[in-house]
């Protein structure tokens, strides 16, 4: 991770920490460079590559990046190249390439160049060299500008206040023909059409079994008479009837008369004393 | 803003404070943000004025058990689910045989359940439906082991929207094939609403 | 506190919204909080209202990239600290160098930045800012390998505090620091919007 972040501050370090390296300031030594051989490990980690290096050395070399002495720049570039492979420090490859470019670009500059071709900058060969530093350059700066930006978590918080969650917890909701819809699903699956054939008809007739067997149940036993309600009309009572005998059938309710003419009661059917749990 | 702090400088910096905290904040908290020391009394004071000044928002700040919080009204319930509005819970296919079992076969046992729907009723289901007021046991099959039948409520029929289980949906063969025309009207005691 | 609403309960209610909210509101999610249809120039006078009303709080109403947030104002930061020592790590100059070529010069290839920089990129870096939802892959580049086209995102704008890109920082001008004043007018050949 040290790669992402700035562990120590040391990509902030500006050389006149390097020279505290060993007290001494050696980075105002001009041409002949000293190196503290700690501080070639420091400079690794100081310099974001070649580029970054070469920007430092024309820097403190006072040298115009519009008119670089290459001679003196490719001398110090390539010392520290050096010192850095004897002290037998990992150097990225990209050091070693821009050394052979450095070379290439101080010797073309010894070759005499065609007359007419002096004044076009385009021909001399440390334009690409200088495009790419300045261009890293202002890279270089533009990171420092977005690094002061006011920044979320560091500078300032966004906020997020609690939100009570008291509001009841949602329940499902249904709707009725997603109860005909898991009717279905139960019909798909299992071959049982003809067997479970409920039309509104029986539903009413279930309804009023449903209705009778919680009456029974409160009441413990009722009058054949008080399960019909004649205010609810004929067919609720051709309906209730059947319920009735729907429920004797299916042994929930048993209809009990004392002697012939006596009142009939119907009642929660009472099992079998055999057929009782333990 | 720094040292001699007075009241409304200390109230400035609890708010902003505790509406950026995600979580409640204790006394001892609190007191950490100031450099200087200040006095519970005080604290206090600031916070119970800064409670009062927000009075009248849809955002009120309270104490709870770990410390001062600010949160947001029930009123604004609504609207905050307007914005995320969270998909609404459904219930399980296995929860919506069983409720349609005992609403189309009422009164039926669990046994009765499982054979129509060919697989072992789970009891969470039957609790869940139980709970939800959609069933009830309204007696017990007189046969070994007296099993509870179970049968919808009128909670079911409000909640669903119908005023009889006449009302459900008809399953589709039988409308069509089994019951004539005529004594389907006979059958509706209800006025079928469509 | 339903239908009619007044610019008052309006932002009472925007205000309790935004609070609450863990991103940035745009005025699109802001106008679904109300049943009503609220017209966008109410909605935006409303909200400039309940910022200027905040003028003089710790905390602040803002309009960055992707909508209306509150946060605290920097000046409160010390306080905040030292409620949470923890801060988020500082990047490092090869994470922020990369994160500046993207951002200036978007859409760009990891290989564009390794030109610009000089050095190769390490893809824990790109690793990190993607993960930081600073940069995505908007695309690829129709060249051999389709290398991926590197944008920054919404929520990098968000975090910087700004609206949009036009906001950041003005590229410095190329040189200054390194060519002699002089030299200056003659290189600067085209102006820097800035």
């Amino acid at each position: 991770m040290s790669e992402v972040l700035d562990s120590a501050e040391a990509a902030e370090v500006e050389i006149r920490h390097l020279a505290r390296v060993q007290g001494e300031l050696w980075s105002e030594l001009p041409n002949d460079l000293y190196i503290p051989p700690d501080a070639l490990e420091v400079i690794l980690e100081a310099f974001e590559g070649p580029l970054d290096l070469l920007l430092w050395l024309i820097r403190r070399n006072s040298l115009n990046i519009l008119d670089i002495n290459m001679s003196a720049l490719t001398r110090q570039y390539i010392e520290y190249v050096e010192a850095m492979q004897h002290k037998r420090l990992e150097l990225a490859a990209e050091y070693l390439v821009m050394a052979a470019m450095l070379i290439e670009i101080k010797s073309r500059m010894l070759l005499p160049r065609p007359e007419k071709a002096v004044e076009d900058e385009g021909l001399d060969p440390r334009a690409e060299l200088v495009r790419r530093l300045l261009e890293y350059e202002q890279t270089k700066l533009a990171a420092r500008g977005l690094g002061e930006l006011p920044q979320a978590g560091r500078d300032f918080l966004t906020l997020s206040i609690h939100i009570p969650q008291l509001a009841a917890k949602r329940l499902p909701r249904v709707a009725p023909d997603d109860l005909l819809a898991a009717w279905g699903a139960i019909l798909k699956r299992a071959s049982m059409t003809k067997h479970h054939r409920i039309g509104r008809q029986e539903l009413s007739v279930r309804e009023h079994m449903s209705r009778i067997l919680k009456h029974l149940r409160e009441a413990g036993r009722g009058q054949f008479s008080d399960l019909f309600d004649p205010a609810q009309g004929r067919s609720s009572l051709v309906v209730s009837f059947l319920a009735l005998l729907e429920l004797v059938r299916e042994r929930l309710v048993d209809i009990v008369q004392n002697e012939p003419f006596a009142p009939i009661y119907a009642q929660i059917a009472v099992a079998a004393e055999h057929a009782e749990p333990a | 803003m720094q040292n001699p702090l007075n009241l409304d400088e200390v109230k400035r910096v609890l708010e902003a404070v505790l509406l950026s905290s995600s979580g409640a904040l204790s006394l001892a908290e609190l007191k950490r943000v100031f450099e200087v020391e200040l006095g519970n009394d005080f604290l206090r004071r600031a916070l119970e004025e800064l409670k009062s000044d927000w009075r009248d928002r849809a955002v009120e700040l309270v104490l709870v058990a770990d410390g001062w919080r600010f949160q947001t009204r029930p009123e604004v319930q609504p609207y905050l689910d307007r914005l995320n509005p969270e998909k609404p819970p459904r219930y399980s296919r296995a929860v919506m045989e069983t409720l349609a079992v005992i609403a189309y076969r009422q009164p039926v046992t669990r046994g009765d359940v499982e054979d129509i729907r060919g697989v072992a009723v789970n009891s969470q289901i039957v609790r869940a439906l139980e709970e939800r007021g959609w069933i009830e046991v309204v007696g017990h099959k007189e046969v070994p082991g007296r099993p509870a039948l179970f049968a919808t409520t009128k909670q079911f029929l409000s909640d669903l929207n119908l005023r009889a289980l006449s009302e459900l949906p008809p399953l589709p063969e039988l409308a069509r094939d089994l019951i004539p025309q005529e004594s389907l009207e006979d059958a509706a005691e209800v006025p079928w609403s469509g």
